[in-house]
């Protein structure tokens, strides 16, 4: 089955094949995996956050307007990756890739803001070490960044394979899953935002 | 269909299992591999014992005896159990589903690769400079604290807690893929007409401790990364004075640590189910309620995380809460255990090796299950707490449950994995010795905890009434040693004779026992179709000789064996040494050498190879 | 020094709870076995006998009485379950009546403040009889547990929170206590004992612990070498805390680091090489042997000094 | 897996997903973002009454993208569903604990 890639493509090629079936829903458990390791982070966070016994507090640091164009850039960004799905299933493969690589050119902006942030806060006196509160923000926002910076990656190396190999059901379920780890970034930076932003500038 | 397809690359030998993705060579690789770490986390157990046999003895004090512990729990819970559960879960829930193999056949040899390496890089720690020492439970702030001043008695053991970390979180990655897959293939890969509600015990036992794997191991992989940034990059998540708080580690490690306790019992109970039916010919009296008394006990397994911090202080609110969740769980265990009861109830007992040892998995668990009620007593938990009461309670329901059933699928499967029968005889002196040690062993400590013995502890003063029970208990760990040795024995005098197991040597009811002994490579010649419960069972009762093939012979696909996820194992194993010498160019190679892997994966797609009908086995001797 | 000899309220309602349960279990297990023993008797497999037996597929009644039993069971220990959990949980902290302490557990001792009568002292606890001494709990390095099986368990010691606990003794005695969270090399030897005492006796045992050390002629010496090598750590006048415990009253104890005869050999041994006694505390050697700087004699003084510190 | 018998052969109508609906919840993701953070910057409220607001939101977003951008509403997708659900339970539970933990 796996080499039926003769005539049309079906109209979900994703899960065309057993293989495909298998591996969207194989990355859906893995998101739900995923669920409970940001919800764990998030958990930490929210049981550290006031615990700064020495350097600065939340309400003293966070820069919305910063976290206001991360938002907005990761959020178009997932609209793009969802335009690029709809491609897909219309079978225009040159579109796919664009809106892929428009994807990643949204993400790597993304990036290039949260650098910047962490790089202030630092010199702010806000380092790794300096508190319970310090310590969590980083490894969560820096959990996030990290999944941005590897779907980058993935992402680049699909559209690359894309150019390669064209869309086949094998390649098909490999740009869905993407998307869909994509879409889950985006929704994990919602909490994020409103946890750790938001909540941050509310104060305790 | 099979146009152009390569033909299978033939590894032979040692590179035939180390690139293998048959989930039937991977099931017995699961099984060498968690054997070998069961002796050694038995052999650490038996030192435990040497040392506590008299009060005040001197052969393993102080750091060099909490190093035997810790290794010893570990040892036995990730890297010995878990992977034997791992190891049926590949050599019979494929078989059982009438699948031709898993949904992953690459990850499913990763994970196990991943799981090597991290048991692997964890008992490196012996020879580096001292295992680690603060408990298989790694309670912050003794496992972050580096530098414990002059009195180290071992020299510089600063980084025994980094072979836990690095060594577990290496071997959870594969843990965790491996639950995705076998969820997968449970989920889409069933043979036709093989609903849920007809699936055999086993499988739906695999199905729900999957579950709790892809749900529970995420908490400790958050746990375990930020105990190594407190370790390695200076984090204060545990460090009181940064207002770090080592409760949280506790609440994160039980959050996953008490699902880990069902993840470990669950299968275990669906072996029993099994052969508790087999045996006494009949089929397992309430299936449904079995089905729904696994879901519930897995999703309850979430909700009573605190019973192991009722000391910590959370306050009365939490630990009573807490308390009524982890009493609720004896029901639905209690629903299991009498409708094994009552399965054997007007059935035909044949008492074989994997029998006895699966009926003796009935008290015996329910012995270390009503202990565990007691424990969720708070009030009376102050009194159990960290003592031996404590120790005797989960090795009843582990030893006594868990490996009891463990012990019994594999006299039960044998055949079926490796095409030879175990000898029944030396089985049931296995049994014997084991079973009587067992219950010498950790009987006794029930009363060492209610006197005041605290675990954990390499010595107890004379005069307290503590010597008997434990030089009773060090005598019956040499018993469970000498039972393990027959059972050794059995394997090799086994091992020596010719394959000539029967497809359906025990009169069997699932799908396994109709295809020869060992499975070929394909599983099914042509993929079955399932009537019922019991298919197999089904067919017999119907007068057929064998399952209703649900397709005609055609060609068989099946995928590529693979060295790249013994590569990136190996990556990460390098990583973790670079981690852990704080050599961060090291650490930086073995992920490059991993990720390249993936990218070579990912790039180079898998066509597999086809296994044509003329090659096939003929199983004319088949019977139903 | 064991949980089923309570000497005090809070260790025989815990012992109650522990019948209670014990008893239901059991039950439990007698039902189990009964019908396991004679299912297997009964049903055996006889030679011959290929008969097929019923495949039953359930039924709704036993499954009804093997869900709501238990849980009628179950409800029965519930709710003495949370009584007790709230009562053994009560913070007696603020309570006037009550006795306060406030323990200190340090990697592997346990340090003592009586903070309403500005005592401190170590190792060795001392409360009257038939009064609530409520507990205030804190880590100075990693967690550890404070036990005292015959009169109640049991709660952590964490750095940086402070957990409550009361208990109450009955009779005067000395009770064993035990560190019961892995806490290191030494968690095994981290003992301590509690000795109660009557009213009055407690007040005199106060009294001698606010009063000035006197050092008799005879132990100058050793109080020089005292003062020299050993008052950086030590305390020898109980008001406060310290990063090693407080040595006033120290020849009246019975024990010796909580686990050696209170014996001047022992006292010199300990000097000379702690490590050698208690692996991996933090209290550096003297003996020369050791590496450290004292020879025998030097730690001969002081041990007849130490024995002055009543 | 040639064999396996899962028919996913069968002709399916071949119907082009709109747009629309993606614009629709980008747009009221934009909006519910906006109003959380007008919230925080201006809404002169009682601060706990912020803290509900702003979650819910969020929870309401979140829900919005996974039944829509991650097609959960669809069929078939029953599974994931359950885990998603499984690891939000989860990740719940964790949270409460921590809020729990802090606030008594
Ligand atoms: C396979 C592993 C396994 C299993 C199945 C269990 C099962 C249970 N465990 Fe156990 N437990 C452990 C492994 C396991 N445990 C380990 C490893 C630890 C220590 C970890 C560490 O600190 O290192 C531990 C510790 C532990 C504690 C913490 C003790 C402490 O540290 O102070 C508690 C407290 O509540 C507890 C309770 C229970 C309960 C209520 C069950 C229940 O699931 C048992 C249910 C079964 C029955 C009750 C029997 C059958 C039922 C009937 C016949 C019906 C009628 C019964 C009644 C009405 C009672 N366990
Ligand atoms: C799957 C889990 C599992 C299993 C199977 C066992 C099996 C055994 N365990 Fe346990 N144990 C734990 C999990 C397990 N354990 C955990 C989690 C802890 C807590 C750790 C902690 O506190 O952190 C613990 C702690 C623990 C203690 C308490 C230590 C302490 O608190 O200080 C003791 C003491 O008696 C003990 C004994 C035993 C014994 C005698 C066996 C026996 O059943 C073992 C039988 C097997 C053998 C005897 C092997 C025989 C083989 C040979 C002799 C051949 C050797 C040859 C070669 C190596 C080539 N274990
Ligand atoms: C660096 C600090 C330090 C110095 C210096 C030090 N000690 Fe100690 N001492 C300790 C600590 C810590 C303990 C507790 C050890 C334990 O039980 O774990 C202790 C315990 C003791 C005890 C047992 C106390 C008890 O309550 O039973 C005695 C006696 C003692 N020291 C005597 C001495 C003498 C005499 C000297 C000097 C020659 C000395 N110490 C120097 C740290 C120190
Ligand atoms: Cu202190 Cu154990
Ligand atoms: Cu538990």
């Amino acid at each position: 089955m796996s080499t039926h890639h003769t005539g049309a493509l079906p109209a979900n090629p994703e899960t065309a094949t057993l293989e495909g079936k298998n591996k969207v829903l194989g990355f859906w458990l893995f998101l739900g995996a995923e669920v409970v390791l940001f919800g764990c982070l998030f958990a930490t966070y929210i049981a550290l956050r006031n615990s700064v016994p020495d350097g600065p507090t939340a309400q003293e640091i966070f820069k919305l307007k910063t976290v206001g164009w991360s938002t907005f850039i990761l959020l178009t960004s997932s609209l793009t990756s969802v335009f690029a799905i709809i491609a897909m299933h219309r079978n225009k493969l040159g579109q796919l890739l664009s809106w892929l690589v428009v994807t990643v050119l949204f993400g790597l902006s993304f990036l290039g803001l949260e650098i910047y942030e962490f790089v202030e806060y630092v010199h702010e006196g806000h380092k790794f070490t300096t508190s319970a509160f310090s310590t969590s923000f980083y490894t969560l926002v820096g959990f996030h960044g990290a999944h941005v910076a590897f779907g980058i990656c993935w992402i680049t190396l699909l559209v690359l394979q894309g150019l390669k190999k064209g869309l086949t059901v094998v390649t098909a379920p490999k740009f869905y899953v993407a998307a869909l780890y994509w879409h889950f970034i985006d929704l994990v930076w919602v909490f994020i935002f409103t946890v750790v932003y938001l909540m941050g500038k509310v104060g305790q | 269909m099979a146009h152009a397809h390569p033909v299978k690359k033939h590894h032979t030998g040692l590179m035939d299992w180390l690139t293998t993705v048959d989930h039937k060579k991977i099931g017995i690789l699961y099984l060498l591999a968690g054997g070998f770490f069961f002796l050694v986390g038995g052999l650490e157990a038996i030192l435990i014992r040497i040392q506590l046999a008299f009060p005040d003895q001197h052969i393993f004090i102080g750091d060099s005896f909490n190093q035997l512990t810790t290794m010893h729990g570990t040892t036995m819970i990730f890297f010995a159990a878990m992977p034997v559960i791992f190891a049926f879960m590949n050599a019979i829930v494929p078989l059982q589903i009438g699948a031709r193999d898993v949904a992953f056949p690459f990850v499913n040899s990763l994970g196990f690769w991943l799981f090597f390496a991290g048991g692997i890089l964890m008992n490196t720690s012996w020879f580096l400079g001292g295992a680690p020492d603060a408990g298989w439970t790694g309670y912050a702030p003794l496992s972050t604290i580096q530098d414990t001043g002059w009195g180290q008695t071992i020299e510089n053991n600063l980084q025994g807690t980094d072979f836990y970390v690095l060594g577990l979180q290496i071997a959870g990655i594969g843990t965790l893929i491996g639950g995705i897959n076998f969820l997968v293939t449970i989920i889409n890969m069933r043979a036709p007409g093989l609903t849920y509600m007809r699936l055999p015990m086993f499988t739906w036992t695999a199905f729900i401790t999957s579950g709790l794997i892809v749900l529970a191991f995420p908490a400790i992989t958050v746990a375990l990364v930020e105990l190594m940034f407190d370790r390695i990059f200076g984090g204060a998540f545990f460090d009181a004075a940064r207002g770090g708080n080592n409760v949280l580690w506790e609440h994160l490690f039980w959050i996953f640590g008490h699902p880990e306790v069902y993840i470990l019992i669950l299968p275990a109970f669906g072996i029993i189910s099994e052969i508790v039916s087999t045996f006494s010919k009949k089929r397992l009296f309430g299936y449904s309620s079995m089905v729904f008394a696994t879901v519930l006990i897995g999703f309850l397994g979430f909700m009573v995380w605190v019973h192991h911090m009722f000391t910590s202080g959370l306050g009365p609110v939490a630990n009573s809460i807490f308390a009524i969740a982890t009493m609720a769980i004896a029901v639905p265990t209690g629903v299991k255990i009498f409708n094994w009861l009552f399965t054997l109830w007007g059935g035909q007992i044949r008492f074989t090796t994997a029998n006895i040892f699966a009926t003796a998995f009935i008290p015996t668990f329910v012995m270390g299950g009503t202990t565990g009620v007691m424990l969720a007593i708070p009030a009376a938990d102050f009194q159990y707490h960290d003592t031996y009461f404590v120790v005797a309670h989960f090795h009843y329901v582990i030893v006594g449950g868990l490996v009891l059933g463990l012990f019994s699928g594999l006299y039960y499967w044998w055949p079926k994995m490796f095409g030879r029968m175990l000898h029944e005889g030396l089985g049931k002196l296995h049994f014997w010795l084991f079973f009587i040690g067992f219950h010498l062993t950790f009987f006794p400590q029930h009363f060492l905890g209610l006197m005041g013995m605290p675990r954990r502890v390499f010595t107890y003063q004379p005069g307290y009434d503590l010597e008997v029970g434990n030089l009773v208990s060090t005598v019956g760990a040499f018993l469970m040693g000498i039972g393990t040795l027959v059972f050794l024995i059995n394997i090799i005098a086994t091992q020596r004779k010719p394959k000539t197991a029967l497809a359906d040597p025990w009169d069997g009811r699932t799908l396994e026992w109709a295809i020869p002994s060992p499975a070929p490579e394909y599983n099914f010649k042509q993929t079955p179709l399932v009537r019922g419960l019991d298919a197999l069972w089904k067919e017999k009762m119907a007068g057929n000789k064998e399952m209703t093939p649900a397709e005609p012979v055609g060609s068989i696909h099946m995928p590529s064996s693979s060295i790249l996820p013994l590569v990136m194992s190996v990556g990460l194993f390098i990583a973790g040494f670079g981690f852990m010498y704080r050599n961060y160019y090291v650490a930086a190679a073995g992920i490059v050498v991993t990720f390249i892997a993936m990218f070579l994966r990912s790039v180079y797609d898998d066509h597999g190879w086809h296994i044509e009908p003329e090659e096939l086995e003929d199983d004319k001797g088949v019977k139903a | 020094m064991s949980a089923l000899q309570p000497k005090g309220p809070v260790a025989s309602e815990q012992l109650y709870l522990m019948k209670l349960s014990l008893f239901i279990m059991v039950f439990v297990v007698i039902v189990v076995f009964a019908i396991y023993v004679y299912v297997l008797i009964r049903f055996r497999k006889k030679a011959g006998d290929d008969s097929i037996p019923k495949q039953v597929e359930g039924s709704h009644v036993l499954e009804i009485i093997w869900t709501v039993v238990p849980i009628l069971l179950l409800l029965v220990l519930a709710v003495p379950t949370v009584s007790y959990t709230f009562k053994h949980s009560t913070n007696y902290t603020k309570d006037k009546a009550a006795v306060h302490v406030k323990v200190t557990a340090h990697q592997f001792w346990w340090q003592f403040e009586y903070p309403d009568l500005g005592i401190a002292t170590a190792q060795e606890l001392v409360v009257p009889k038939d009064k609530i001494i409520a507990f205030e709990l804190v880590s100075a390095d990693v967690s550890h547990a404070f036990w005292v099986p015959s009169l109640g368990g049991k709660v952590d010691t964490n750095p940086g929170i402070t957990n409550t606990l009361y208990l109450q003794a009955d009779e005067i005695a000395t009770f064993q206590g035990r560190c019961t969270e892995l806490c290191g090399a030494s968690h095994a030897l981290m003992n301590f004992t509690v000795a109660s005492k009557s009213e009055a006796d407690f007040d005199a045992w106060v009294a001698k612990m606010k009063a000035p050390a006197t050092v008799p002629a005879t132990a100058q010496k050793g109080e020089e070498l005292f003062k020299e090598n050993c008052m950086s750590c030590h305390a020898v006048n109980a008001n406060g805390p310290g990063v090693a415990p407080n040595l006033k009253g120290f020849a009246d104890r019975d024990t010796l680091a909580g686990i050696l005869e209170h014996t001047p050999e022992n006292m010199a041994l300990w000097i000379k090489d702690p490590q050698d006694q208690k692996p991996g505390n933090k209290m550096p050697a003297f003996g020369k042997k050791a590496g450290g700087k004292l020879d025998d004699a030097q730690i001969k003084d002081i041990v007849s000094y130490l024995q002055t510190l009543k | 897996m040639s064999s396996n018998t899962h028919d996913t052969s069968a002709p399916k109508r071949v119907k082009h997903e709109s747009p629309l609906n993606h614009y629709l919840s980008y747009i009221v993701s934009i909006l519910l973002t906006m109003l959380a953070f007008a919230v925080v910057l201006y809404g002169d409220l009682d601060r706990s009454f912020i803290l509900i607001f702003i979650v819910t939101l969020g929870i309401v977003q979140a829900v919005i993208q996974l039944l829509f951008w991650m097609h959960a509403k669809e069929r078939g997708h029953l599974f994931p569903l359950i885990f998603i659900a499984g690891g939000a339970f989860v990740a719940l539970t964790c949270v409460i604990m921590a809020v729990y933990w802090v606030w008594w």
